[in-house]
């Protein structure tokens, strides 16, 4: 009874933590969404119980986040996203003061304090221009995995410029350029900028302070990665866990419900 | 004899229709633009006049129309899409003063006169929450084909409201409602409704005149017909065989045939295809092709005076395994 | 401020007083006396809450019509979509002020609002204070003919200095507010046909007085803890009087009323909810039509808005400690006042930051919210940048939502609350109690 | 290439012409690059100001009109809604991104929420610069605004005074006046052609002329303007069968190139109002008296109509009325930057007019930064053809 969890349901995938009571994670799962919220939810949870090898029972807490945490109807607590990221991304990276967690459907900005309390935060608003989904859309135009339109833009030597805003005629405009006979690595790193510069135009918002932690699925993206840092003009942390860490925020917030708060992890 | 072609290149579809000069409809072609747009309107063309039983010089004249309108080599002139709905919608259903066009990229009101000239006309932003694409979008996760669309949402006894006024939101929207165990027939008619609403708040927009008419691919999906119908509590014109959707097409044809009579009564030679004319001089120079060269290349000062700041590209990073 | 409180002469307790019951009363009674207006033949003026010449409007006898308040009205009464949906409809952009578009749906709907008829007005008078106001009264001018008089009140010119009274700038801009005054009243007496009477206006500004330092010394209330009232939900209904009965006796009662009672809450250490955990400050102006929703959102947290900037701009901006009347020179120093109040209070751009971050001192506020709304630019276009200055100087936790003033269509529940959750998260992690009872109480109301 | 053409004139205008187009774009002069006879740099924001006070106080005026649609918002959008009209953000970008980091000082004026905040936001963040309103005030027709406005002209002279450290006498702001009367004598001229002959001289044309003033010294305007005028009148071209519209809205936030150029495409645009702050007086201003007073003066008896400015003589209606009556227009493109609430309802109001006129007219909405225009050239095309054809 001593391990704890937190379950993201995202608008996209669903990510599962568990951690020990040492706060070292032991298990996690990353399914994609389908149509039932609360069974992917449980589902992940299982995944993830099933990596760590323990059983359910050994979950003292169990807390919620992301776009459906009310749909982890089997946790206790439910925390938003925001505290969630900035938790797991200042335990990921102590220094962190600004989080930018950029996830399928939305795009946030945090600035944290340094004691890892979130000062401030904005939100893209109505529309999914800018957010994880454009990247979505650029995968299925091109055809090609998520997973390695990344690498693929870093290849690009002339960037077209991508005019439309709205995520579903991106789409159209990409495979436009790409029927033009433009090249598909410029094309995308035209998209990755698209993306970028809504992310730094939104994370001014909250005001950047060195340093910034990159968090949300898009974060295992190489060149937004990258375009972050040039645009920052300041260098991003990115952790493995990344894509993990509203999930782990919301172990931690378990975790500080079953042992109590723990004393700050760095200076 | 004398057979005018109407060609629309539409973001989504591309529409062709032969009418002589008795106004008589001698074939019709649909298929998917796709993202060559001359090649599209080759095939079209070809399309069309296979349907029609007849070779490529029986055709005097073709008008183009459409967002792709200029991309047509063998266009003889061109207009705009929302002249050419005017045009035919006049020409099918007299008393039609209000037409809504909704195609897949955009969707338009037009206000018409009785002789189906253009009064006003009002587009939508360049957002997908009020067009096609949306209904599109919407079927595509739930699994449906374009087609599938109208007959299975007419099954709906209890549409759900989809208040999402992105389309990416109201996927989530429609995860969500699936999750809560809402058929997917209500889900596809509430978006519909959801459309409805934004498309007659933009017809509104250009005054709603009675005499209502749909255009556009719209008009093959019945249940966005019904929808529209229980939003503006009356009517609307559908044109019958699939024509609603050659709408465009027809009046740039329609046109193209009023034209060439013209130039005939007149005595006067028929202009040449556009890829056969002489390019035309370029008398006026585009200034907004003109940027200083320099300009995108460094920035102009160390002080970053330039309006246009661009940051130096550090040197690539390795691609983190 | 003590001095203020000072020099209030003493009043009878305000047993059995419900302010919120009493200023709705009040407005009702405001709009059954607008509606008999046109059969008595009284003469009727549309005016702005901010940088208006009310005092001699009333010292004429004018009915008088806040149109942005019949707007805010029909958010209140939630029928403003249908006022705005009318005025998209006739052809006017969804981006412009929704008061507007509501004014407009209300002209096409031939003055009938939810709370009674609205008279025609025999004049309107519009300033330069929200430069919308002009265009606003253009539409009357334009359509229903109203003759209107534009009040142009010269603000604050540049950072860094502040006029103060009788220093030449203010002197020079006093001489051009007496002459439009002048004008103004030229224009009066030509419609009413009669002269103006100096004593009355002397009269009217002397119960204005009265009435400033009661609402100065009830936002001051609100200052302990717990807080006596909700700036945004009881203020609102406060501010409402503070301008519909400006220089009005029910208006004076009224206040003095309200701060008897409330002096009496804060004497039995009564709040506005049961705990109070975080004071807030509201920034901008509220939303209408789901305010109750949103402060709903916020108490469940056990957070309560102390103060808001609204309360001072959209109560004519006058603060005691310096903008009362001389009554024994009214109209020189009326429009020496209005001059004053319209560089302090209302053309803020220039120090809107110093004066938030002054506040935040005052009432002691855990955090800061900020309500952006699309269709005001005269609240909300220097509000992200105030922030961010703020955020670079202070550490107070802020958080930004936009909506719209009566829209209800910019509403997104689950989207504000989200914000909201985060908010009060972050609140939480500051230190003070675990907002734990809010977490178990917003979890419950959702399931 | 074009040998038939009378090819002096064309070179000659097209020498004019990229000239203008270079200042457009070019970054504002190094301190040590600054034209001859200006010790810095004042920038104002539209729409009016008068630009006879900087300059006789050896200050180049240089008219801030945002960023057009190249510029990369980085900054602004952290600092200004996203209901804020372009021009300010992109204005605010400017300051932010350092290219404005030249200026002595920055001027705005209340013509609306949006530019009085503006203010604000550049108090707040560059407070190295004299950043002021200037209030031009709203009510003109109260006998005393003639002297209000003077005494903000005054208090103006006296600011820059103590910026430059150096008197501006009455004698060097007549000269001024002088050199800007002639100045607007030549925009009138040019106006002129594009009412007789506008198949000479087309909108994009012409609104490049004008608005090099906003960055060179007015003297060196004059002499382009001349050169142009002289060519344009020499010009060999013909008339085409395009309607004559006549275009509104395009008085603060400035359209895109390319929508100018789409409109010379299908139309010939007879009159607009394009920076109409730099011809703002239509008359000339006294060059004699007191000079501040004469420009204040100008201001309120001689001046143009805007929807930024209340005055009870013009009405919105009616303005645009005299310019389709005087340039003999067949109809009008109203237009309005996205989130321009000025713009917005005097849009409203002119379309409802001319609705019960019995004028065609086309209703578009642009925003400087906007990049696509085919939709905006399918509308102008779709007008242009139902003006033309008369399709029945
Ligand atoms: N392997 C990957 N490489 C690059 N991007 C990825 C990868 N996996 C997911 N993504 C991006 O991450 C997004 C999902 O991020 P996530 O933070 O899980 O969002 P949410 O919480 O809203 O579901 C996807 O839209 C996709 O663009
Ligand atoms: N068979 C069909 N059934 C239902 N809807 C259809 C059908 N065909 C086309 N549509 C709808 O019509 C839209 C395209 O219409 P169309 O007017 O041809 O577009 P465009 O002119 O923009 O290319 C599509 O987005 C689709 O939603
Ligand atoms: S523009 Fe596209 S992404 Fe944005 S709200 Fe509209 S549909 Fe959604
Ligand atoms: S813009 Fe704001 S202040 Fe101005 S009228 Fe509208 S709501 Fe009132
Ligand atoms: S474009 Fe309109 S809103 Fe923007 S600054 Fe100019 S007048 Fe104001």
């Amino acid at each position: 009874m001593k391990y704890v969890a937190g379950v993201d349901v995202g608008s996209t995938q669903t990510k599962a933590v568990i951690l020990d009571e040492h706060r070292a994670i032991v298990g996690r799962a990353l399914l994609d969404m389908e149509t039932s919220m609360t069974t992917v939810a449980q589902d992940a949870f299982r995944a993830a119980l099933e990596a760590a090898g323990i059983a359910e029972g050994d979950v003292a807490w169990v807390a919620g986040t992301g776009y459906g945490r009310y749909k982890v109807t089997f946790g206790r607590e439910q925390v938003t996203e925001i505290s969630c990221h900035a938790r797991g991304a200042v335990t990921l990276f102590p220094l962190t003061r600004t989080v930018i967690d950029v996830g399928g459907q939305d795009t946030k900005a945090i600035s944290v304090a340094p004691d890892g309390k979130v000062l401030n935060f904005t939100m893209n608003d109505k529309c999914a221009a800018g957010t994880g989904r454009f990247l979505g859309a650029a995968s299925f135009a091109l055809e090609m995995p998520l997973s390695e339109l990344g690498p693929l833009a870093l290849k690009a030597t002339n960037p077209v410029r991508i005019t439309t805003t709205c995520t579903v005629f991106a789409e159209s405009e990409i495979i436009s350029h790409l029927s033009k006979g433009l090249l598909p690595e410029d094309v995308l790193m035209g998209v990755h900028q698209a993306i970028a510069s809504r992310c730094v135009s939104l994370a001014r918002r909250v005001g950047i302070a060195s340093e910034v932690t990159f968090t949300g699925g898009v974060s295992r993206n190489v060149a937004m990665v990258r375009l972050l840092e040039e645009q920052l003009e300041m260098p991003v942390n990115v952790s493995q866990d990344a894509h993990f860490c509203g999930a782990l925020g919301a172990a931690l917030y378990a975790h500080e419900r079953v042992h109590g708060a723990q004393p700050a992890l760095a200076a | 004899m004398l057979n005018v072609a109407g060609i629309d290149i539409g973001s989504t579809y591309s529409k062709a229709i032969l009418v002589n000069d008795k106004r008589e409809i001698l074939g019709k072609a649909v298929r998917r633009t796709g993202f060559k747009l001359a090649q599209a309107a080759e095939a079209v063309f070809a399309e069309l006049l296979a349907n029609a039983g007849l070779e490529r010089d029986a055709v005097t004249y073709v008008a183009a129309t459409g967002y792709g309108r200029y991309t047509v080599p063998f266009r003889n002139t061109q207009l705009t899409e929302l002249t050419a709905h005017a045009h035919a919608a006049g020409h099918l259903f007299p008393d039609t003063r209000t037409i809504l066009d909704i195609g897949g990229q955009d969707i338009k009101a037009i206000r018409i006169d009785a002789e189906g000239r253009v009064r006003a006309f009002r587009l939508n932003d360049k957002c997908a929450a009020g067009t096609g694409a949306f209904l599109e979008k919407t079927a595509r996760y739930l699994g449906l084909t374009t087609g599938d669309i109208g007959p299975y949402a007419l099954r709906a006894t209890n549409p759900v409201p989809v208040s999402s006024v992105c389309a990416v939101f109201a996927e989530s929207e429609v995860i969500s409602h699936l999750s809560n165990g809402v058929p997917a027939e209500d889900i596809m008619m509430g978006a519909m409704v959801a459309l409805g609403g934004r498309a007659v708040q933009l017809m509104r927009r250009v005054g709603l005149e009675p005499g209502y008419m749909l255009t556009g691919g719209m008009t093959r999906n019945a249940a966005m017909v019904k929808a529209l119908e229980g939003n503006l509590k009356a009517e609307l014109h559908v044109a019958a065989d699939g024509l609603g959707q050659l709408n465009g097409a027809l009046g740039a044809a329609l046109l193209g045939l009023r034209r060439v009579e013209k130039l005939l009564a007149e005595g006067k030679p028929i202009a040449p295809a556009a890829s056969q004319a002489a390019a035309e001089p370029a008398t006026r120079k585009r200034w907004s092709a003109i940027t200083l060269a320099r300009k995108r290349i460094e920035p102009c000062r160390a002080g970053g005076e330039c309006p246009v700041a661009i940051p130096a590209k550090p040197a690539p990073l390795q691609a983190a395994a | 401020m003590n001095t203020v409180a000072e020099k209030m002469p003493p009043a009878p307790a305000a047993a059995g007083f419900d302010p919120r019951v009493e200023g709705q009363r009040l407005i009702r009674q405001w709009y059954a006396e607008l509606e008999q207006a046109s059969e008595l033949g009284q003469p009727v003026a549309n005016v702005f809450v901010m940088g208006n010449a009310v005092e001699i409007l009333r010292a004429f006898d004018f009915k008088l019509v806040f149109p942005e308040i019949n707007s805010l009205q029909t958010g209140v009464r939630k029928a403003s979509e249908e006022y705005i949906r009318l005025s998209e409809d006739y052809g006017m952009s969804p981006d412009v002020c929704s008061y507007v578009k509501a004014d407009v749906g209300l002209i096409l709907k031939e003055h009938r609002h939810p709370a009674g008829r609205i008279p025609k007005a025999h004049l309107a008078v519009a300033s330069n204070m929200c430069n919308t106001f002009i265009k606003w009264a253009e539409i009357w001018e334009r359509w229903l003919k109203t003759p209107t008089f534009v009040l142009d009140l010269p603000g604050q010119r540049s950072a860094g200095w502040q006029v103060r009274p009788g220093d030449a700038q203010h002197a020079a801009d006093a001489r051009w507010v007496e002459a439009q005054f002048q004008e103004l009243i030229a224009r009066c007496e030509a419609i009413t046909g009669r002269k103006l009477d100096l004593e009355r206006l002397a009269e009217i500004e002397e119960r204005v007085n009265r009435m400033v330092l009661h609402w100065n010394n009830v936002m001051v209330l609100n200052r302990v803890c717990p807080a006596p009232y909700n700036a945004m939900l009881d203020g609102l209904t406060f501010i409402g009087i503070m301008n519909v009965y400006r220089g009005a006796p029910e208006g004076v009662e009224f206040m003095r009323t309200l701060e008897e009672h409330l002096k009496a809450k804060v004497a039995r250490g009564e709040g506005r909810v049961a705990e109070e955990r975080f004071r807030l400050l509201f920034s901008g102006t509220p939303c209408y039509v789901s305010m109750r929703r949103l402060v709903e959102l916020f108490e469940t947290w056990g957070g309560v808005f102390a103060y808001s900037d609204y309360l001072t701009f959209a109560a004519g901006g006058m603060d005691a400690a310096e903008l009362l009347y001389d009554t024994s020179r009214p109209l020189e120093s009326l429009a020496e006042v209005t001059a004053l109040a319209a560089q302090r209070g209302l053309s803020n751009q220039f120090f809107a930051h110093e004066r938030l971050a002054r506040q935040i001192r005052d009432y002691g506020a855990d955090g800061v919210v900020f309500h952006g709304i699309k269709s005001c630019r005269f609240v909300s276009s220097g509000m992200a940048d105030t922030r961010e200055y703020l955020n670079r100087r202070l550490e107070v936790p802020t958080l930004y939502i936009e909506s719209d003033l009566i829209d209800p269509r910019y509403w997104s529940d689950a989207q504000i609350k989200n914000r909201v959750d985060a908010f009060f998260e972050a609140l939480g992690q500051r230190g003070g109690a675990a907002p734990a009872r809010g977490a178990a109480e917003a979890q419950r109301r959702s399931a | 290439m074009t040998a038939q053409l009378p090819y002096d004139h064309e070179t000659e205008l097209e020498h004019v012409l990229e000239r203008c187009n270079a200042a457009r774009q070019a970054p504002l002069p190094a301190k040590d690059a600054l034209p001859e006879g200006f010790s810095g740099l004042l920038g104002h924001f539209p729409v009016y100001f008068p630009e006879e006070i900087a300059h006789a106080a050896g200050l180049l005026p240089v008219n801030v009109l945002g960023g057009g649609n190249r510029l990369e918002m980085k900054h602004a959008d952290a600092r200004m809604g996203s209901f804020v009209c372009s021009i300010c953000r992109s204005t605010a970008e400017l300051g932010l991104n350092g290219s404005l980091a030249g200026l002595a000082g920055f001027v705005t004026h209340p013509i609306c929420d949006a530019a009085k905040h503006l203010a604000g936001i550049w108090s707040r963040n560059f407070p190295e610069q004299l950043s002021q309103i200037l209030y031009l005030p709203q009510n003109v027709n109260t006998p005393g605004a003639v002297r209000y406005i003077a005494a903000e002209y005054q208090r103006l002279r006296a600011e820059l005074e103590k910026a430059t450290g150096r008197r501006v006498e009455d004698e060097a702001l007549r000269a001024s006046i002088r050199l800007y009367n002639h100045n607007r004598a030549l925009l009138r001229e040019l106006y002129a052609v594009r009412r007789d002959e506008p198949w000479k001289l087309s909108c994009i044309e012409s609104s490049l002329l004008t608005r090099a003033r906003t960055r060179m010294p007015c003297e060196e305007h004059t002499a382009l303007l001349g050169r142009a005028l002289d060519a344009v009148r020499h010009r060999a071209l013909r008339a085409q069968d395009k309607p004559r519209v006549v275009f509104v809205g395009g008085f603060c936030e400035q359209p895109p190139v390319e929508m100018l150029e789409t409109l010379d495409d299908n139309c010939y645009v007879v009159d607009d109002d394009l920076l109409i702050g730099l011809r703002w007086l239509s008359a000339d201003v006294p060059e004699t008296g007191d000079p501040i007073w004469a420009l204040a003066e100008s201001y309120v008896e001689r001046s143009a109509a805007s929807p930024v400015q209340h005055d009870a003589r013009k009405s919105k209606e009616g303005y645009l009325m005299a310019m389709l009556r005087e340039a003999r227009a067949d109809a009008a493109i109203l237009t309005a930057a996205k989130f321009c609430e000025p713009g917005l309802d005097d849009q409203l109001a002119w379309s409802k007019h001319l609705d019960e006129a019995g004028i065609p007219y086309l209703v578009l909405e642009f925003e400087e930064k906007m990049t696509s225009f085919e939709q905006m050239a399918m509308q102008v095309e779709t007008f242009a053809e139902s003006l033309l054809f008369a399709l029945a």
